[in-house]
């Protein structure tokens, strides 16, 4: 199976014939245009041997250099309408080529200055906070939770209230409160310093609405900071935990 | 490479509390020198002086800021509005929001109370939104949770949140009255 | 509250660099005294036995890890995709940085290429973005780098680039179409 390269070696008909130019370790400003275009046509040719897509740029490129180049030979002759008018690069003589080069390479290496700054760069980390991370340790009203992932805790709820559909129907009398739950959640966390399992909340055979409640005496709770809950991986059991 | 600066870069930047086991193995020093440097670093923080604590928790350390400052520190979040709700209002809001949508007469049977004001504090708070009505005898007002409850229980990403398993199929629902339907 | 615990507090939680005049609003501190606990802070966290720095960045300060940990904290990011930019998205941002607010024509007449999809990617980073249309016909739109740009490269201000001669004024450009007017 044959495929075309994509990539080209060079970003654009600049920065090829910028290379040509360096290659040759001849000074823009002293630039042959006819040899420059012989090497520019024959690095295109090669690229086609090669099989390789040449994009239209540098198929313009070529045609400007080849312009300019009978535009020496011939001088005064190529003033005609220009089919290349609207074509990206528009460039009537060599002095105008010497500066769009000196352009390119200012930006050129302005680019590579970037790309030290970016490198530096990637080696300083600053906090992120996507995570939910504690940012905040105020006792009394907290920013976000420490080491939830609410996601991972409706998964959780999910699950439990798939249990409950599959668990013989008990109709309860709707007798259960958030504050009585967050209290009864914080006293059977006292002295478990390892944390509970977030199932264990859930007594079997409680009804729906027992589980609606504790779940929210436990959102309630966390909000609060009164309570955390981890998760050692994306699979593992939820545990609560009393705040210090 | 040293290991106070090496186990205070990690803690910095670690989204989660850092145990010492993988503190130690992230670092490749053994675990004593770990502890060493945590200890000598939860000390250098804890002065008065400086605005950060390393806390333990769950087993693991994390760099924290002093509670203290608090009050100065939550100014960056202004705006994001944290007080809490009354307990009628937590119960009504649960119920909506694993009944959604749901109306006021479904609440008051669940709860027991009229729940009329509760409703227009949620409403005004912006916890819960009319969706439409209900197919029913008076057509009664339906009513879901919004965005803005995700983000007081500090739910982020809505279409995270595994919503449609855990909506009950409402024809089993337990808290109706006999002989009372729901169809909508 | 003393000033220089409280800014290193700020300086952790912000999730974005901080500057002088917005420490100081937050600490309600006057700015001399915000600068002067900077300043502390910075001499603290530069110290070899300290993991983390105070950085000036995108006319703001920031906490982050020293430089030469990175092999040791990267560890904790593994996995993750520390992608690099592109030397096409790299030269449009140099083109965009020093000429700003510029037209896409503009930057395709100085790389040669087509930059619509380089243009997108990058607004799409938030490394640019649009600042109004140049009157010119067409009213073609202009484009400035941001903050997030500032960021990414670690730059305090745009003016921290290297300055070059070759840098032209922008009314001498010799590569415009005759007629066609900058005026922006």
């Amino acid at each position: 199976m044959d495929y075309l390269v994509k990539q080209p070696a060079f970003e654009g008909p600049f920065a090829l014939l910028f290379h040509l130019i360096e290659k040759a370790e001849v000074d823009i400003y002293e630039i042959s245009v006819a040899e420059i275009t012989a090497q520019y046509l024959e690095y295109l040719q090669a690229m086609q041997e090669l099989n390789l897509e040449v994009a239209s740029e540098f198929l313009v490129m070529a045609a400007t250099l080849l312009k300019l180049k009978s535009k020496k030979l011939l001088p005064g002759t190529f003033e005609t309408v220009d089919e290349l008018e609207d074509a990206m690069i528009t460039i009537d003589s060599q002095e105008e080529l010497v500066q769009r080069l000196l352009e390119y390479r200012h930006f050129r290496s302005v680019a590579e200055e970037l790309r030290r700054f970016e490198q530096a760069q990637k080696r300083v980390f600053a906090r992120s906070l996507s995570g939910e991370k504690v940012v905040i340790v105020n006792p009394e009203k907290e920013m976000s939770a420490a080491g939830i992932t609410l996601p991972g805790l409706m998964q959780a709820f999910a699950h439990l209230l798939a249990d409950f559909e599959r668990q013989p129907r008990e109709v309860n009398v709707d007798e259960f409160t958030v504050k009585d739950k967050m209290k009864l959640i914080m006293t059977s966390l006292r002295g478990q310093s390892s944390g509970i399992d977030f199932f264990s909340l859930f007594p079997k055979g409680a009804g729906l609405s027992e589980i609606i409640i504790t779940f929210f005496s436990l959102l309630e709770l966390i909000r609060l900071r009164k309570i955390s809950v981890w998760q050692t991986g994306p699979m593992e059991s939820l545990l609560i935990m009393r705040k210090v | 490479m040293l290991i106070k600066p090496l186990v205070e870069a990690l803690l910095f930047v670690a989204e989660e509390p850092l145990s010492l086991d993988r503190l130690a193995e992230i670092t490749e020093f053994p675990v004593q020198d770990v502890r060493l440097a945590l200890r000598e670093l939860q000390q250098e923080y804890a002065a008065d002086d400086s605005g950060l604590q390393v806390m333990e928790i769950a087993k693991g350390y994390q760099l924290a800021t002093k509670p203290e400052l608090a009050p100065v520190v939550e100014k960056l979040f202004k705006g994001e509005n944290r007080y809490t709700l009354s307990q009628a209002a937590l119960e009504t809001l649960a119920i909506i929001a694993y009944r959604q949508p749901v109306t006021r007469v479904d609440i008051e049977n669940i709860r027991g109370v009229k729940v009329d004001g509760v409703l227009e504090t949620l409403l005004k708070r912006r916890f819960i939104r009319t969706a439409g009505r209900k197919d029913a005898p008076g057509r009664p007002i339906l009513y879901s949770t919004t965005r803005e409850f995700l983000k007081y229980f500090g739910l982020k990403d809505v279409s995270e949140l595994p919503r449609s398993d855990m909506d009950l199929p409402r024809e089993r629902s337990l808290f109706e009255e006999p002989g009372q339907t729901i169809t909508t």
